[in-house]
């Protein structure tokens, strides 16, 4: 366990490092982009006057290292601050959303990474037949929709057509936990059919790397059966890539699903950290973006203890 | 028929109320300068008490604050009307009429302005609607710190007075339409202290639904104010108003019955959307416009004969039915709708002619001319493909139009104003007056055209102190053709808004054109069917 | 080659040696002969692809933004139409026209030009940039690992819409820079697999031969490193190339797509994608175009892979 | 065990088997007609170089042909069950009970997901043979009789945990578990070191005696099967040479293949008179660590022009190590080498072009020495243009020169990969490309230790001429005590990073010895059938087998 500890306490290390130097990227980025909060906020009815007003009040006339030196300090002191654009609480407008993203992800990731894991390892088991060019092909045609496609697509049967799904999601921090995970069952579907196919593919490719291994063969020739061989002999020695890429689709589902978000109304961060950026308010994108990427950082963090925990070797050194 | 004799006519047909004629009759002695064009109103069902309203806006932010000096689209804005009484109001007819304001009275110079506020009306909060707090919310878009879009509205209002159950506004120039500034969404009455608004964000005001839960950018749940002054009006017992910017999402909600009504329907699909025998389809065209602002000041814009060449070189009969399907009406190169008061029909309407548009283009002393036209769908649904359009339908007169795709981030801010020919959109102003006086008037905060003609100005000035109904007409057409002849925005179509409802919900007939939701007050005005 | 008897390393001389191959087009046609099924599939769609791609222009008589009808004409609808020369003939719109009036057929001709083009060049330059640092980082190790690595950590933690939107707004959305965000994007990916599999390659005697030998990094890192590393990358090329299209779908979403009138299928999809709701299925098209170009060239990187593995399938 | 031939019943009959490879989509066949018997409580040596089909047979005994192979022809009947006829679930219920395989590599062949003991009782609870515990016990009973240190925990633990030669026991132990009639060895000591390797033998011949099981032992080393087997079966080219029983087969051969397998061990280098009496490469004192785990320690000796220094040990002795402190891959952190009296720098990167060029490197895997994706004019070309300067037709003159001088044919050649080689081919193409920089030193890692018997003698004899012809200096590291004695003058044993020995070839094989150095030289097999059993007989009387656990 020793190296786990050590490892934790690097990768921990680094990742702040990296959270650091992402949330310098992001101001500087949101800082240079054209346009300011105050000429968001007001839009086409911005005046030259309105504007500096504004510009004063949220203090948006400080250069932005004094700017981003007060967040910093702040989020020291555990305080995300306020949002510019409408004074409200960045925690309180944060924590309910940060919920559902991770209740979306986290249906979506118990709904697919099973199946991928199955699809998997029964294309592995019927290698080359048509179950394995049937599961293939219908994958990688999923892939390959957008996914605002699918989700259409999926609105218009299960839920105009023969109404079992409600089309929109719209959940909010009252929600009883069966009525939310029933309205977000569409978002959930619409994203694991956008993440299940990368997954599997890469469960099935690992399983059938360690097939020519000297073990599978001694395995075939203890007398094991093709399923045992594949469950019990090869699978635990492919964990570390299958964990690699269910861990990188895992934080795709916590990061990536803006699109989703919008076409199912889902009050989700990522919509929050669009228009934050679209509205030039930089705390609250600092906020969001800190959150997604340390969402990454402990992620990939999880993949790498769990190669370890998976791998004997690494596991128990000798 | 007189505006009056109608009324007598409603009232006794049970169309309107007995209270609701006491108030439109004081509002008519408001506008004495109204104008003869009338049309009637719409036919009413008998409206029903009660229900759960489920809406979807095409619209609305995170960012979103109750402040209503923040409002800026349609999803506060609707919320604003529910929340907030307003001084007068937009009726069917285009009228400004009072509605805290029980008259509304200028001076025969019309620098002056008194409101006689409607008595025992009550804040959300219990607290009397005084004079005090209308002073302290207006001068909170006045001062010196405002950041709110109404600021540069009153910048001619230089004192505010109260007298007793009245408020008086002093201009400094005289105004004929000053009741339209009052019914600007952002002048919505705050509860104040020692004269300060006390809490703008607090979403206190004086309407017909109070706050019950605001989560911007998702959802707002409205419910009734019992101590709704008005019977005829706001009729749910609750109002749900979601934010839904996926138009694909709004109408799949409206077809499931997760909502009951939407804005902004698809133009692309809403010939489908028509056949749905549950749900009814509403255009109703106002003063909503696209344009095409050139800089007149940089080059090639700055002679009139390019300009000419342009607006002669688009296809508008072709736009309107390509890109709103058909859903609004070929515009004239200036800001006034067909609907509007002083709308000059009289002006020959402007038609594709790539003859003219190369005369023209001789008449500049060039052969071929190539422009680049920036367009993002920010500008409205439909800008990018319209400015495609217009590429192709220049090429016919040796024009070529470079379409540059910009960034709908940010549109409003590094493009518009800033480009010298760009897509633009105007939700409209219920007056020639204003509308001209934002953006067309020399040195306006938004002529987007840097437009500048001598004889423009001077009209418009004379025509808002001028009480003279048939004087100002003749004054707003001389300014129409001036901007169709002269200016420096192409104005190809007028765009209807078009929204759909379910069977569950009930509405009038013909829908208020001077805003989306039933000119914004759709959830004070419509009911459970 | 075809010694069966060792798993180890072990051949010997007893063993005779197969031939030198020749690696001629007669040689490239009998594997093919000899590829499974979906292989040869997945080769035909993409020839059927690079075909229309290059001769979009011969295969209509349409220009790529000309309106030619009303719009939403009906599949199989039929128009006139003259041509530069003035002749005038019929002409049947097999997909009917779209939104703006102009033939569905041409659009999706020009869109396989148009999205074929930009995302081979965008992977080209994603896997120059991601190859590149990769091979580095893995060969030269050290601080210029630590500082690649965590440069592409750090690209990585932000997500990619966000950093693609803050990009894009900053340097405009010519079809350059729109290029090169996705390219830096997905370099990201292409560097940690790139390290990877060099990594494995590094550790070769060959590699330490060449250092010995006093060779130049130029030389160990294009002759000697890269060379061996080509099957995984070519394989992530052809999904990396695909997903181009649908980057640039999701980046339509939020207005960044394209300049119009340029066709491609992501904005294709994203325009007609409402009419789905209803049913309609002409989003299908370029959805459609899309995916069968997806499992076309995921069959034949299978089957590279497979073929350059060596790994052996049961019969 | 006796070598009385047949000792029971009939167990295994193959009739005429066929077995056909599949390589570039095309089918060849890799065993052509082989007849074989295998009676109750036999042990049948098989025996034959790379290719010649003896692992596809000895698979084949049990029904199996890898991914790529199929049985063509033939008949095999085990105990009455025709296993060409019998259905995929027939032959799964034989596998691992009644016929058990022991592989080449253990450390490859364990699952290393798992424990030993979870592998070993996988068999019996998965077959139904028996239970869990019992066959828990089982184990332990089995690890104690083949001589495992702690016999209760060893399975406890992951494979990766254990040594080399006690995995190859606890494989032995694995087939043993449910008592198989017939075990399939298959090289299964090829990849020990040879003190290792004699102990794995003896545990093996032991239980295979003590449980009457009859056994296929696989080998390419002559002298080890010597020792395994009750009679030996000769192949070639997937077809039978001879057979015979040991006795026989050892002391009259009656093909010219199998004499010629008899004599590869003759070659022995001629002494060369020294030409010089300053060293040309001298390491002095060199201590060395990766990290902080130290590897040399205080290494000392000379390479002579024109001279062969041999460095023996086994692995983790540190002679690799000491190859990478010359070849300057690992900085000393004490010490230094000097060539010619010079000092080079420790770091390979702060070497001159020409102090590279002169100390050149061959190594074990030709496989992995050169690069696959380069022709072998390149992989020649390259160092000669490289330090040379040459190109053009003096380039491609030199290269054809290079490759006449490995005796490959240089136009038959010149445009291949390396995959269409064979190893002692490829190998041959690894000294090619060190000659190609001219150098005066080359340092030799286990050249030969990869290659069969009779390539590994053609590579020696080849490079044993080109020192002659070159006048070059080689530092051979090698585990291989037959090859000490072919090609040495001075002899270096090492032993934990330390130097135990060192002097002259006849020196260090005249005894006295060190106690190591006579450890090793003992350990090697010799073709006498009774070598094995006098030599475990005579350590367990020294008490010599408390060493069983270094690997």
């Amino acid at each position: 366990m020793h190296n786990i500890v050590k490892l934790v306490a690097q990768r921990m290390a680094l990742g702040l490092l990296v959270l650091f130097i992402v949330s310098l990227i992001i101001a500087a980025g949101v800082d240079a982009l054209p346009g300011d909060l105050c000429q968001e906020m007001q839009g086409q009815s911005a005046t030259a006057e309105t504007l500096e007003a504004c510009r004063k009040e949220i203090g948006l006339d400080k250069a932005l290292p004094l700017r981003y030196a007060d967040w910093l300090g702040g989020i020291l002191k555990g305080d995300f601050g306020v949002s510019l654009a409408n004074g409200r609480q960045i925690s309180e407008l944060i924590g309910s959303r940060l919920g559902n993203t991770f209740f979306l992800a986290g249906l979506a990731a118990i709904i697919s990474v099973p199946l991928a894991l199955a699809l998997g390892i029964l294309a592995a088991l019927y290698r080359n037949g048509i179950y394995d060019r049937g599961v293939n092909v219908v994958t990688l045609s999923s892939i390959s929709f957008p996914e605002f496609f699918i989700a259409y697509i999926l609105i218009l049967w299960l839920s105009v057509n023969w109404g079992w799904f409600p089309s929109l999601s719209n959940v909010g921090g009252d929600t009883p936990l069966a009525e939310r995970a029933y309205k977000s069952l569409l978002p959930a579907l619409t994203l694991t059919l956008v993440v299940v196919a990368h997954m599997m593919r890469m469960t099935r490719a690992s399983i059938i790397n360690l097939l020519a291994s000297p073990y599978i063969e001694m395995a075939s020739l203890k007398g094991m059966t093709k399923s045992r061989i594949i469950l019990k002999h090869a699978l635990p020695n492919a964990w570390a890539p299958i964990v690699n890429v269910v861990v990188l689709n895992l934080a795709y589902l916590i990061v990536g699903v803006v699109v989703v978000e919008v076409v199912f109304v889902y009050p989700g961060l990522g919509e929050l950290m669009v228009d934050s950026v679209r509205k030039r308010d930089i705390p609250v994108v600092q906020a969001c973006a800190s959150i997604f990427a340390a969402t990454y950082i402990i992620l990939n963090m999880t993949a790498d203890i769990l190669s370890i925990v998976t791998n004997p070797r690494l596991l128990h050194p000798k | 028929m007189s505006e009056i004799d109608r009324l007598k006519k409603q009232l006794a047909s049970g169309k309107i109320t007995r209270r609701e004629f006491v108030s439109r009759m004081a509002a008519m002695g408001a506008a004495v300068a109204a104008p003869g064009a009338m049309f009637s109103a719409p036919a009413m069902a008998q409206p029903k008490k009660g229900g759960h309203f489920k809406v979807g806006v095409g619209a609305g932010s995170t960012t979103d604050s109750l402040d209503p000096s923040t409002f800026l689209d349609s999803y506060m804005q609707t919320v604003g009307n529910a929340v907030y009484s307003y001084l007068a109001v937009v009726d069917y007819d285009g009228n400004a009429v009072g509605d805290l304001a029980e008259s509304i009275e200028p001076s025969p110079d019309a620098k002056m302005w008194t409101c006689k506020l409607r008595s025992g009306v009550e804040f959300h909060n219990g607290k009397s609607v005084t004079p005090e707090d209308v002073i302290a919310s207006y001068r909170y878009h006045m001062s010196e710190e405002s950041q709110s879009a109404a600021k540069s509205l009153l910048k001619a209002v230089t004192d505010i007075k109260a007298d007793g159950n009245a408020v008086t506004f002093v201009l400094s120039e005289g105004n004929a339409d000053f009741p339209y500034i009052m019914t600007d969404y952002h002048l919505g009455i705050m509860p104040s202290k020692d004269g300060a608004v006390e809490d703008p964000t607090s979403g206190i005001g004086s309407g017909g639904y109070m706050v019950e839960n605001f989560d911007p950018g998702v959802k707002t749940l409205l419910k009734r104010n019992p101590n709704w002054y008005d019977e005829n009006t706001a009729h749910f017992d609750s109002i749900e108003s979601l934010a839904i910017k996926d138009v694909a999402a709004r109408t799949n909600a409206l077809t499931t019955g997760e909502i009951y009504a939407m804005d902004r329907c698809d133009l692309k699909t809403v010939h489908l959307l028509k056949r749905n025998k549950n749900i009814t389809v509403h255009q109703s065209t106002g003063t909503q416009h696209y344009s095409m602002p050139m800089h007149t000041t940089t080059g090639p814009f700055d002679d009139n004969n390019v300009r000419m060449a342009l607006k002669y070189g688009i296809d508008r009969e072709a736009i309107v039915k390509t890109i709103l399907r058909g859903y609004g009406q070929v515009g004239n190169d200036h800001p006034i709708g067909p609907s509007q008061k002083f709308y000059n029909a009289d002006l020959p309407q402007r038609a594709y002619d790539p003859d003219k548009s190369k005369y023209y283009l001789k008449q500049a002393g060039l052969d071929s001319l190539k422009v680049d036209l920036s367009a993002a769908d920010a500008a409205f649904a439909g800008a990018v493909d319209t400015a495609v359009l217009f590429k192709e339908h220049a090429a016919k007169s040796g024009i070529e139009v470079n379409v540059i795709r910009e960034p709908d981030d940010g549109y409003w801010s590094n493009v518009w104003l800033k480009k010298p020919f760009c897509m633009c959109y105007w939700g409209g102003r219920p007056t020639a007056d204003w509308m001209f006086t934002i953006a067309y008037a020399a040195n306006a905060d938004w002529n987007d055209a840097y437009w500048k003609h001598d004889r423009f100005n001077e009209l418009l000035v004379a025509a808002r102190a001028e009480l003279d109904e048939d004087k100002r007409r003749t004054m707003y057409y001389e300014m129409q053709e001036i901007v169709s002849n002269e200016g420096g925005t192409i104005v190809p179509m007028y765009a209807s808004y078009v929204s759909a409802t379910s069977d569950w919900v009930g509405t009038p007939e013909k829908l208020a054109a001077n805003w989306d939701w039933d000119g914004n007050r759709a959830f004070v005005r419509w009911w459970m069917a | 080659m075809s010694d069966q008897d060792n798993i180890t390393a072990q051949t010997a001389d007893a063993v005779a040696p197969p031939p030198p191959r020749k690696r001629g087009v007669r040689d490239a046609l009998r594997a093919l002969a000899k590829a499974p099924l979906s292989a040869k599939f997945g080769l035909v769609v993409i020839v059927f692809y690079v075909f229309v791609a290059v001769f979009a222009p011969v295969l209509t008589p349409f220009g790529e933004s000309e309106i030619v009808a009303a719009e939403y004409e009906l599949w199989g609808t039929e128009v006139e139409h003259t041509d530069a020369e003035g002749r005038t003939q019929t002409v049947t719109l097999m997909f009917g026209t779209d939104n703006l009036g102009r033939d569905m057929l041409t659009r999706l001709l020009y869109g396989a030009r148009n999205t074929i083009g930009i995302a081979f060049v965008t992977t080209c330059i994603a896997f120059l940039l991601g190859g590149v640092g990769g091979i580095l980082a893995a060969t030269v190790g050290g601080w210029t690992d630590q500082i690649l690595s965590r440069i592409v950590d750090i690209l990585m933690a932000i997500p990619a819409l966000i950093f693609a939107l803050l990009l894009l707004t900053i340097f405009g959305t010519s079809v350059l820079s729109l290029v090169l965000v996705i390219a830096v994007l997905d370099s990201t990916r292409v560097f940690r697999l790139a390290r990877a599999v060099s990594l494995n390659v590094v550790v070769m005697d060959f590699v330490e031969a060449a250092r010995l030998r006093g060779e130049g990094l130029s030389w160990i890192t294009l002759r000697e490193i890269l060379p061996n590393i080509m099957p995984p990358l070519v394989a992530e090329f052809g999904l990396r190339f695909c997903f181009v299209f649908l980057t640039i779908a999701s980046l339509s979403f939020l207005g960044l797509g394209l300049q119009p009138p340029t066709a491609d299928w992501g904005s294709m999809v994203r325009d007609n994608a409402t009419l789905i709701t209803y049913g309609d299925i002409t989003p299908l098209l370029p959805a459609g175009a899309i995916a069968l170009l997806t499992v076309g060239v995921n069959f034949v990187v299978d089957w590279f892979l497979h073929k350059t593995s060596g790994l052996r399938d049961e019969q | 065990m006796s070598s009385d031939g047949g000792k029971g019943d009939l167990l295994l009959t193959m009739r005429g088997l066929r077995i056909e490879g599949q390589s570039d989509e095309e089918w060849h066949e890799i065993v052509k007609g082989v007849d074989l018997d295998l009676h109750r409580g036999e042990v049948l040596g098989l025996i034959g170089e790379s290719g010649a089909g003896k692992s596809t047979i000895g698979l084949a005994a049990m029904g199996f042909a890898r991914p790529g192979c199929r049985i063509s022809a033939g008949e095999i009947v085990f105990d009455g069950v025709d296993l060409m006829k019998a259905s995929e679930s027939t032959k799964r219920k034989l596998r691992g009970v009644r016929i058990a395989y022991v592989a080449q590599s253990a450390a490859a062949s364990f699952n290393p997901a798992h424990r030993l003991i979870d592998q070993f009782s996988e068999g019996p609870v998965e077959h139904g043979v028996s239970g869990r515990a019992e066959a828990e016990s089982d184990a332990r009973e089995l690890y104690g009789k083949l001589l495992l240190p702690d016999p209760d925990r060893i399975g406890y633990r992951y494979p990766h945990q254990v040594s080399g030669g006690q995995l190859q026991r606890a494989m032995t132990a694995m087939a043993m578990a449910c008592r198989p009639d017939l075990i399939i060895f298959d090289e299964p000591t090829t990849a020990l070191d040879v003190t290792t390797q004699i102990e794995v033998l003896a545990t093996i011949k032991n239980i295979v005696e003590e449980f009457d099981t009859a056994a296929i032992y696989i080998t390419h080393d002559l002298a080890v099967v010597a020792q395994m087997a009750d009679r030996i079966k000769v192949l070639r080219f997937g077809e039978t040479v001879e057979e015979a029983d040991t006795a026989t087969m050892m002391t009259s051969p009656q093909q010219e293949y199998t004499k010629t397998l008899w004599a590869v061990r003759s070659f022995k280098k001629e002494p060369i008179p020294a030409k010089s009496k300053e060293p040309l490469v001298s390491v002095k004192n060199v201590t060395a660590a990766y990290g902080a785990v130290p590897v040399l320690h205080d290494v000392s000796f000379d390479i002579y022009r024109g001279k062969t220094v041999a460095v023996v040990g086994e692995s983790g002795s540190g002679k690799s190590t000491t190859a990478r402190v010359i070849t300057g891959l690992l900085p000393p952190r004490e010490g230094q080498v000097l060539v010619n009296g010079e000092p080079l720098p420790g770091d390979y990167r702060h070497r001159t072009k020409a102090q590279l060029r002169h100390a050149q490197m061959i190594y074990q895997m030709a496989d992995t020495a050169v690069n696959p994706k380069q022709r072998i004019r390149e992989i020649i070309g390259r160092p000669v243009s490289f330090y040379l300067g040459l190109s053009g037709r003096r380039l491609e003159e030199r290269i054809r020169e290079l490759l006449s001088l490995i005796e490959l044919e240089p136009d038959k050649f010149i445009d291949r990969f390396p995959g269409e080689l064979s190893g002692g081919q490829k190998q041959r193409i690894c000294i090619a490309r060190a000659l190609a920089a001219e150098p005066e030193f080359i340092i030799c890692d286990e050249v030969t230790s990869a290659l069969d018997q009779i390539v590994a003698e053609g590579i020696l004899r080849l490079l044993d001429r080109l020192q002659r012809e070159l006048d070059l200096a080689y530092m051979f590291i090698t585990h291989d005590l037959a090859t000490v004695r072919a090609i040495s003058d001075e002899v270096v044993v090492m032993l934990k990073g330390r130097i135990v020995e060192q002097g002259p070839r006849e020196e260090m094989f005249t005894p006295p010895h060190h106690e190591y150095t006579d450890l090793l030289l003992s350990s090697v097999p010799e073709m006498d059938p009774h070598w094995l059993d006098d030599l475990m007989e005579r350590r367990r009387r020294d008490g010599m087998m408390a060493s069983t656990s270094t690997s």
